[in-house]
């Protein structure tokens, strides 16, 4: 039995992989739009190498975070439009898998292409180069907890009024301890300290996510079929 | 009498911003209140006009 | 001898009394109209039947098991058709439909696939993406993953909207095998399949009212 | 079957004893705890007469956590007893919690005015009051976002449940930014330890504060409940 939920499992992912090609412009509008965000900042706070390296940090994280909440709104959006939501949750696959597979599709069509092109970011804000490996690792534990904890937003704003706004409402709070801990863990690597407590707590969180989150969006995807 | 109620008010000279807290909360608090009962008002009223129609067509 | 029976059914879905104290009982090899106007209901029961929505009391039972005890066996008998068409037009219709049969049963061979799309006369256009289906051969679609995995029970909401006469047939035709080889409908349409069933007419159950006087006991 | 309709004889017959009582507690709370406070209480001997704020904002801050976890508490109730009362309750209880939150932000920037010189400071507990502050506003947003009431309550409740989960984990990483930034913080948000005679000020104002909640709570529940009938009827009429 648990053969075929894996094979559903991958099964899934596939399809929504192949959905992500189909449509290919998607996932790079999301890094465009991660690459406008970061080039914003020179611009409005100024060239200066001191200050840009001082913040780079914060505003590499900063623009991943809002991108991955942009693209947050269309996970079960279009599922929830043409029907087939319904058949998830009628599928015998236990929801709570099929929001993980979703989810996990949705990190390698966004979250995987921000982290391959942070380094480029950030040599543009010319942060040192000795919080590139930090900034590699804290991003690879930080995005997909944001997508996980994302995806319980998307399933609650399911047929709600101006849901792309009201998400980010939701979710942003919810972002801010992600966000904190990334951040202070390049800042550490920056000034040459020990960044692992932080990454251990970001692997902690985005274990946690790993549990707790698809209960809490197989519910919410549950209620807004009803 | 007056002098001492002038250096009340005054509160060593910080008064303007203990004031301003317990006044702000009393505004916030009251107009919480008022807003609720009125709220209150309101539904009883409605409830009353549409307990008089149904009965209307009831009877 | 499978039974799929509901008692004492009551739905509320936005704050309004869908339906109230209904029963139904649908045996082995039958089929059951839903009858009733606009809004009486018919597409919440569906939804019911299929598990997509809790009734507020009441029960449900297949073979008198109560179905929440183990809803995953109960979902993987049901076939449940809703008026959406649950087409993906980014895929070809082929992958639309190997996607969904390999999700309910590890089918391996293509032969099952392709035997579906013949039968509802889609395989001409087997390798063409979704998005230039008409409307009537997105729902031919919909209908063609009844016939790719077996489950006993098919729940389907206005299955003959927008299918052209033959489609229609098609249809009829499907049902009939699967009421011989022992499956259960129940179906919500206004056109009158000629098939042998039994009907229910939901508009009898919504009769709960409010009284003006009620919960006034404070 | 009923009870679904948040049948609530049992809960208005309970509430319409309790309403006055919680009304006169209430009052007769907070008019003692503002006497004591500004007049009775001693100044501190560091902040002088500002420290009279606290006896404002720390119950205000504590009745802001404290009306979350209400509605956390009520929303799992709804979720898992599907019980509309429940929902109706977490729905009334949030513009009290966010108002109260509201105070605790304003009066914190108030007594930080005259110690640190700047409205707003960026200290661990005010800035989690200001993320809890948005959870609040992302719940009341949430709640009225649809047209089907009913889905709204179930969309709201299970975002209360998250964000009560989140709270601790948000104040703790907080708490850490807040210890990295800070410099050698001079005088902490709650000040020294508590004087003995500061502290019945402040314990009378918290109970006033959550008496005062639960007699609004009453009351807008009894709305609620007359609001949701008359919307029920009407949809009646429209059928019949």
């Amino acid at each position: 039995m648990a053969g075929k939920s894996i094979q559903v499992f991958f099964k899934l992912i596939q399809r929504e992989i192949l959905l992500a090609i189909r449509h290919g412009s998607d996932s790079c509008m999301i890094v465009l739009f991660f690459v406008i965000v970061v080039v914003l900042f020179p611009l409005s706070v100024g060239p200066e190498p001191g200050i840009l390296t001082r913040i780079s940090a914060g505003i590499i994280w900063v623009s991943a975070l809002l991108s991955v909440m942009l693209s947050m709104d269309r996970l079960f959006q279009s599922d929830y439009e043409d029907g087939n939501l319904d058949l998830l949750i009628l599928a015998s696959e236990p929801l709570e898998l099929i929001v993980l597979a979703k989810t996990v599709a949705h990190w390698l069509t966004t979250g995987f292409p921000l982290i391959i092109i942070s380094p480029v970011l950030a040599l543009f804000l010319n942060m040192d180069t000795s919080g590139y490996s930090t900034l590699l690792i804290a991003l690879t534990l930080g995005t997909p907890t944001l997508s996980l904890v994302g995806a319980i937003g998307a399933a609650l704003i399911l047929g709600a009024r101006r849901s792309g706004v009201l998400l980010s409402l939701l979710v942003l709070p919810l972002f801010i301890p992600i966000l904190i801990f990334g951040v202070s863990a390049v800042d550490a690597s920056l000034t040459n300290l020990s960044s692992k407590p932080q990454l251990l707590i970001l692997g902690g969180l985005f274990l946690a996510g790993l549990v707790l989150c698809p209960w809490a969006s197989a519910a919410a995807l549950r209620q807004a079929a009803e | 009498m007056l002098n001492n109620l002038i250096n009340f008010l005054s509160m060593g000279g910080y008064g303007h911003f203990i004031w301003g807290a317990f006044g702000l909360s009393a505004i916030v608090l009251i107009g919480l209140i008022i807003q609720i009962l009125q709220f209150l008002k309101s539904s009883e009223t409605l409830l009353h006009s549409i307990k008089e129609k149904t009965n209307e067509t009831e009877t | 001898m499978t039974s799929f029976s509901g008692k004492k059914l009551t739905c509320i879905r936005g704050e309004r009394v869908v339906f109230n104290d209904l029963d139904f009982s649908i045996n082995e090899g039958e089929v059951l109209y839903l009858k009733g106007p606009n809004g009486s209901g018919k597409s919440t029961l569906l939804r019911l039947m299929a598990g997509l929505l809790r009734p507020v009391n009441g029960t449900l039972t297949w073979n008198n098991k109560n179905i929440y005890q183990d809803e995953g066996l109960f979902r993987s008998l049901t076939h449940y058709v809703g008026h959406q068409d649950a087409v993906k037009t980014a895929l070809t219709v082929e992958e639309n439909l190997r996607f969904w049969a390999e999700m309910n049963s590890d089918i391996k061979e293509k032969s099952t696939v392709q035997k579906a799309l013949q039968e509802f006369s889609l395989d001409s256009f087997s390798t063409l993406p979704a998005r230039f289906l008409s409307a009537g051969q997105r729902k031919r679609l919909n209908l063609a993953r009844l016939c790719t995995t077996w489950a006993p029970l098919w729940l389907l909401d206005e299955p003959s909207n927008s299918l052209d006469s033959d489609s229609v047939n098609v249809l009829t035709a499907a049902i009939s095998t699967h009421q011989k080889k022992g499956g259960i409908v129940a179906i919500a349409t206004h056109e009158n399949l000629d098939v042998h069933s039994n009907s229910l007419d939901i508009s009898m159950f919504t009769n709960f009212k409010i009284k003006s006087r009620d919960y006034d006991g404070w | 079957m009923f009870n679904y309709f948040a049948n609530p004889v049992r809960f208005l017959r309970l509430t319409s004893k309790l309403q006055p009582i919680t009304m006169f507690v209430a009052s007769v709370t907070i008019g003692l705890g503002l006497y004591y406070g500004l007049v009775k209480s001693p100044p501190d001997y560091q902040q002088s007469e500002t420290v009279r704020i606290m006896y404002v904002h720390v119950p205000a801050a504590w009745m802001a956590m404290f009306c979350y976890v209400a509605i956390a508490c009520s929303s799992a109730v709804a979720l898992i007893w599907r019980h509309m009362l429940a929902n109706i309750i977490a729905k009334s209880t949030a513009p009290i919690g966010a108002s109260f939150t509201f105070l605790a932000l304003a009066t914190g920037s108030l007594w930080g005015k005259p110690m640190w010189g700047t409205w707003w400071v960026w200290d661990a507990r005010l800035t989690s009051v200001l993320i809890l502050f948005f959870l609040y506003l992302g719940y009341m947003v949430l709640y009225n976002a649809f047209d089907d009431q009913s889905r709204g309550a179930r969309a709201a409740a299970i975002l209360s449940i998250v964000g009560v989960i989140n709270v601790p984990i948000i104040k703790f990483s907080v708490d850490w930014w807040n210890t990295l930034h800070q410099p050698a913080s001079v005088i902490k948000m709650d000040g020294p330890s508590i004087h003995p005679s500061m502290l019945t000020p402040l314990i009378l104002m918290a109970v006033g504060y959550t008496a005062l909640y639960f007699w609004l709570l009453f009351v807008r529940t009894r709305a609620e409940l007359n609001a949701n009938k008359v919307r029920m009827m009407s949809i009646q009429q429209v059928e019949t």
